[in-house]
């Protein structure tokens, strides 16, 4: 337990070492957010409605730009080694940077996106399904990606790759996620979609660590 | 056997695009695939014959 | 204590050894010798448990490895430089000994990179360090992770003479005490005695 | 126990497989033909013209055992490449390797017949409809296995990494499979005008069942012949491979 | 001059080893703006309307993925202390690296995007305005993104820090590229989002490798 | 050839060497040494013309570097391994030669690679090969690009015995025919003669 907060910890200081970093990807959420006003034009109503599914989007591509870099600095570096060699299990310390990776990039935007909604003209209620499904459903963005940055560590077309591996499997978060938001707001109630979120959440809790380790290994071998 | 003749077999009723498409594209791949994986198959083992033999002709020179 | 026998491996079509066999007793220490590519760094990665063996058996205690009390017993350094580049070489060193699980405090760090002649480099980035410098930091691990068996890959390489002199005295204490080590490398080992294993 | 199934496992070894897959290719073959033929007389002549859909429903013959293959063979691929990871059977990762191109060509046929039967039916060659959108996410999932294992040149280490995708994507099946139940959406439901003469109901299944039947055997058979030629690429440095291909 | 087609070779060649890397900037094309109606419901009539914003931004997006490892492989290995290093101009070879990533992240989208257009239920003479106006947009996207990712070379936090660079110089071409579609399908004709579009790309293709040499000397310093 | 004077480099508020000068006439070679972190590869960065220097000048024949012509002339090999992983070692060779505006032909770079002992693994990726023969691969170019100057930053690293008994012999080649060499290293190098310059 003491090396899961160790490796918690450790990453979340190499983070602040960069700066840049948190802040960053934050600011892509921004960006990407506000693109589509530019792209798609101002008309309030449009908006509106396609607010929900384009912050999801954005949410998504946001944790995905991270994700290559979750593993491969320390595999280059070769303190991954170091880490499959520890008397600490493997499991617990890829538990722990996962962990951190949610802190880093799936926290900020949970708090963020109410900020980014209000431009989208979401009324109060609205905002805070999108808070809920967000909570919940960036934790499984992270640990499903955790895999995939596993299993393309050090694999020839890397970050392209993991893309391709993981959008396809996050795709379930996004419509449920989304159409959380969407249900709420044409008065369905959006109570199931985020007990299916939930749902997916503690399945891949369990699951997505112990894949990401045997992933690990075999990309260490 | 719901024909009246060829013609009106190929027209299906009006969908014969849709129809044919469908078929059409399922025989084209269905016809390549297999192709292709026998064509993977006798590729090595051509790639071992020829191994084969680079290995027998190495021998008789060392022999010889 | 170590006892490896029949060991193989291969890499593509490549047999790299085959029946590579020897044990380590407390205070031993084995030489890992060949040219380039003859298999010292493969046969360490199996030894540590990195990659699977296409035959052979590793005990260690007895016991199959990898084992959690091999895990516990085993430092391994190999080719890479395992640094973080943006911390301090301090950070480094507190960082990778929570990961193990073990509690360092500042002064016994201080002190392992004070004896790797690392005085005045402590705050710096690691990044901006030389070559040598930060194989020396990586070193330093060597005295804040107590560990039985040390498995060093060319763990002499890029360092300077003096440092190459430290080190020979490292290891000379560390089997002193009944440790034992595996090295591999190019230059004669500033190490007395010593079993040979030419791949 | 455990002794047992390895000893088990043995027969599935590379130089005892290769021999067996070549026997049992032409029998797949011909069962495939068979029920192809037999198939096809039924979805043009014995079935009859459809009441509301015109001949064009006619595409359910091929639309259908092509969208359940591509699930089935997923299952399969994952299968094997669990036992592969679990007990470290060398034929095991071929299998999967084998069969995922094929599981992804029934993907793309069963997006390519959908759509062309979409377009008169729904007036649109694509919906986002969850049913729809779960298959296209199968044949990405097909794309990136077989991408991940390109990608990675050392074929112990492609069948690890391979097989652990293979059984994360597994959890896509359930969702395409209830998609259309779980949501209400343009794609059919289960039973689709099956509720005319109970006559045509009954030939509509029979020709979907051996079209089914003839895509599956197909499948096998293909798989098989690409097993084999990716068996010979793997072990080509061994001795037995060396004397079996004389 | 042959040196500066040695580049291109080699990066398509470098490129093509890693077999998937090709496909997956398009598959990433693909799945984004798969992604859109995913999360924004499948309305027809609102999906054509948001469509060449969306083909735009996944565009933008899918080329910016692929940006970090324009000079970030050449860095890390010291192949680009080689080539600052080499008798051959560095700006030629620079110039080389940029049109080999157009040719494998720029060109494929080009000719992908009639493909999704028709998805997005947009006839034939929009998806001709939409391809000649990526023809012009997406050099221009490689040009200023190989500014930004030679800025980011080894500073820490490189992908993110990059996205932040180089998206705001990204906006006015999102905006003129899917101005002009709008505009043709709006029957306001493309042809003055188009020219100006032209024009940037003329003053890029002067300026860019020349900023980006000079970036690229900094970070090696 | 090579007229170095009063040159001055500071990294952070350390300086690390102020009025260091030198210079190399045709056939003459210096060796640069001093312990791990002394500057030894800042000193090559800023010859090279990769760092600006604090202060002093660099000429080669009389002009002042970094010139097209002493680009033309120098060969750098640093720290690095500048080459490509996924490339083969011949694809390596071919295409740092293109890069560079040379034509080299499949011959020569076998030819090259060889000399440097890499026969067997013309077809392999560089990812596998192990540490020594990735060095290899890049001395290789050495062979391949004709250069005066050769700047070598311990290139002698990961080598085995026999490599650096062929480093050697390359070097003592080059310099019996005109050229000039900067090597830094730690250990004795097999190349005799040459001035040395502590820092
Ligand atoms: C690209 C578009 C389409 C895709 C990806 C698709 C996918 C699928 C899949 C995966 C199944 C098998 C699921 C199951 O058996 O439960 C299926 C079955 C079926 N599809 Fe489609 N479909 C598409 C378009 C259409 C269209 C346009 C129609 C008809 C108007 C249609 C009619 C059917 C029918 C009748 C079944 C059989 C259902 C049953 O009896 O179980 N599909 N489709
Ligand atoms: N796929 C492959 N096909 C053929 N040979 C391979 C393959 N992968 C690795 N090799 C060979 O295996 C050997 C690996 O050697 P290893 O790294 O263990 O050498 P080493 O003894 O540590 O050498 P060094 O002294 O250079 O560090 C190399 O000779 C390499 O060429
Ligand atoms: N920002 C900084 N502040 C203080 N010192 C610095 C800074 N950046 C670099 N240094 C020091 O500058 C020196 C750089 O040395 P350089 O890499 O040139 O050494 P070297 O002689 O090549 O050593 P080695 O033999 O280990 O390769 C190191 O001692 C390093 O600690
Ligand atoms: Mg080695
Ligand atoms: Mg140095």
């Amino acid at each position: 337990m003491n090396s899961f907060l160790a490796t918690v910890r450790r990453d979340l200081l190499l983070a602040m070492r960069r700066k840049s970093e948190v802040l960053t990807a934050v600011f892509f959420f921004v960006i990407v957010t506000s693109l589509f006003p530019l792209g798609i034009g101002p008309e309030p109503a449009l908006l509106r409605k396609i607010a929900p599914g384009i912050l999801w989007v954005a949410a998504l591509l946001a944790t995905l730009l991270g994700l290559p870099r979750l593993f491969a600095a320390d595999h280059v570096d070769g303190t991954l080694e170091q880490m499959a060699l520890s008397p600490s299990p493997l499991g617990l310390l890829v538990a722990g940077k996962i962990l951190a990776h949610w802190l880093l990039c799936g926290l900020p935007l949970v708090l963020l996106a109410p900020v980014l909604g209000v431009q989208f003209d979401l009324d109060a209620s609205a905002l805070g399904i999108l808070m809920l499904a967000l909570l919940l459903g960036t934790p499984l963005l992270s640990l499903i990606g955790a895999i995939g940055a596993a299993l393309t560590l050090g694999v020839r077309g890397g970050g392209v790759l993991l893309a391709l591996l993981v959008l396809p499997l996050y795709i379930p978060a996004l419509i449920f996620g989304a159409g959380a938001v969407e249900a709420h707001i044409a008065g369905l109630g959006a109570g199931g979609h985020l007990s299916l979120l939930a749902a997916m959440l503690a399945l891949a809790v369990f699951f997505a660590p112990w894949a990401t380790t045997a992933a690990l290994r075999v990309a260490l071998e | 056997m719901q024909w009246h003749s060829i013609d009106e077999f190929f027209a299906m009723g009006g969908y014969a695009f849709y129809v044919w498409g469908s078929f059409g594209a399922c025989a084209l791949l269905m016809f390549a695939e297999p192709f292709l994986a026998k064509r993977r198959l006798s590729e090595v083992r051509q790639s071992l014959i020829r191994e084969r033999l680079a290995d027998e002709l190495e021998l008789q020179q060392k022999n010889s | 204590m170590l006892n490896v026998s029949d060991l193989a491996c291969s890499r593509g079509e490549r047999r790299l050894f085959a029946n590579v066999g020897f044990s380590l007793a407390p205070g031993e220490w084995l030489h890992v010798q060949g040219e380039n590519g003859a298999g010292k760094t493969s046969l360490m990665r199996l030894l540590v448990g990195l990659s699977p063996a296409d035959a052979g058996t590793i005990l260690w205690r007895n016991e199959p490895t990898p084992s959690a009390e091999f895990r516990r017993d085993m430092i391994y350094l190999g080719h890479h430089a395992a640094v973080k580049e943006d911390l301090t070489p301090l950070e480094n060193l507190r960082l990778a000994a929570a990961l193990d699980g073990i509690e360092l405090d500042e002064h016994a760090s201080m002190a392992a990179l004070i004896r790797l002649g690392l005085r005045g480099r402590e705050e710096l980035p690691v990044r901006v360090l030389s070559a040598g410098q930060k194989r020396r930091v990586l070193l330093a691990r060597l005295l804040t992770r107590p560990a039985v068996l040390w498995v060093l890959d060319e763990a002499f390489n890029a360092l300077d003479v003096s440092a190459v002199k430290l080190l020979g005295e490292l290891i000379g204490e560390h089997l002193a005490v009944g440790g034992m080590a595996v090295l591999t490398s190019h230059q004669p080992l500033p190490v007395p005695g010593g079993k040979a294993l030419m791949l | 126990m455990r002794q047992s199934i390895i000893q088990w496992f043995k027969f599935g070894s590379p130089q005892s497989f290769y021999p067996l897959a070549g026997r049992m290719i032409p029998w797949f073959w011909a069962a495939a033909i068979a029920f192809g033929i037999a198939g096809l007389w039924i979805s043009f002549f014995v079935a009859p013209t459809d009441a509301q859909q015109g001949e064009g429903y006619r595409i359910i013959f091929v639309h259908v055992p092509a969208s359940w293959m591509s699930m089935f063979l997923y299952l399969i691929m994952a299968f094997w490449a669990g036992l592969g990871l679990a007990l470290n059977t060398r034929v095991s990762g071929m299998m999967a390797q084998a069969i995922a191109p094929t599981g992804a060509l029934m993907a793309l046929l069963s997006l390519w017949t959908g759509a062309l039967w979409g377009k008169p039916m729904w007036g649109a060659w694509w919906v986002w409809d969850a049913r729809l959108t779960s298959e296209l996410i199968l044949f990405f999932l097909y794309l990136g296995f077989m991408a991940l294992q390109a990608a990675i040149d050392d074929p112990r280490r492609a069948d690890k990494a391979g097989a652990i995708l293979a059984l994360v994507g597994v959890v896509n099946i359930p969702i395409i499979y209830f998609s259309v139940k779980w949501w209400n959406t343009l794609h059919q439901g289960s039973t689709i005008n099956m509720n005319k003469a109970p006559s045509m109901a009954h030939t509509m299944l029979w020709g979907m069942l051996l079209m089914a039947l003839c895509f599956w055997m197909y499948s096998i058979a293909v798989a098989l012949t690409r097993v084999r030629a990716i068996i010979l690429e793997r072990e080509r440095h061994t001795e037995w491979v060396k004397h079996a291909v004389a």
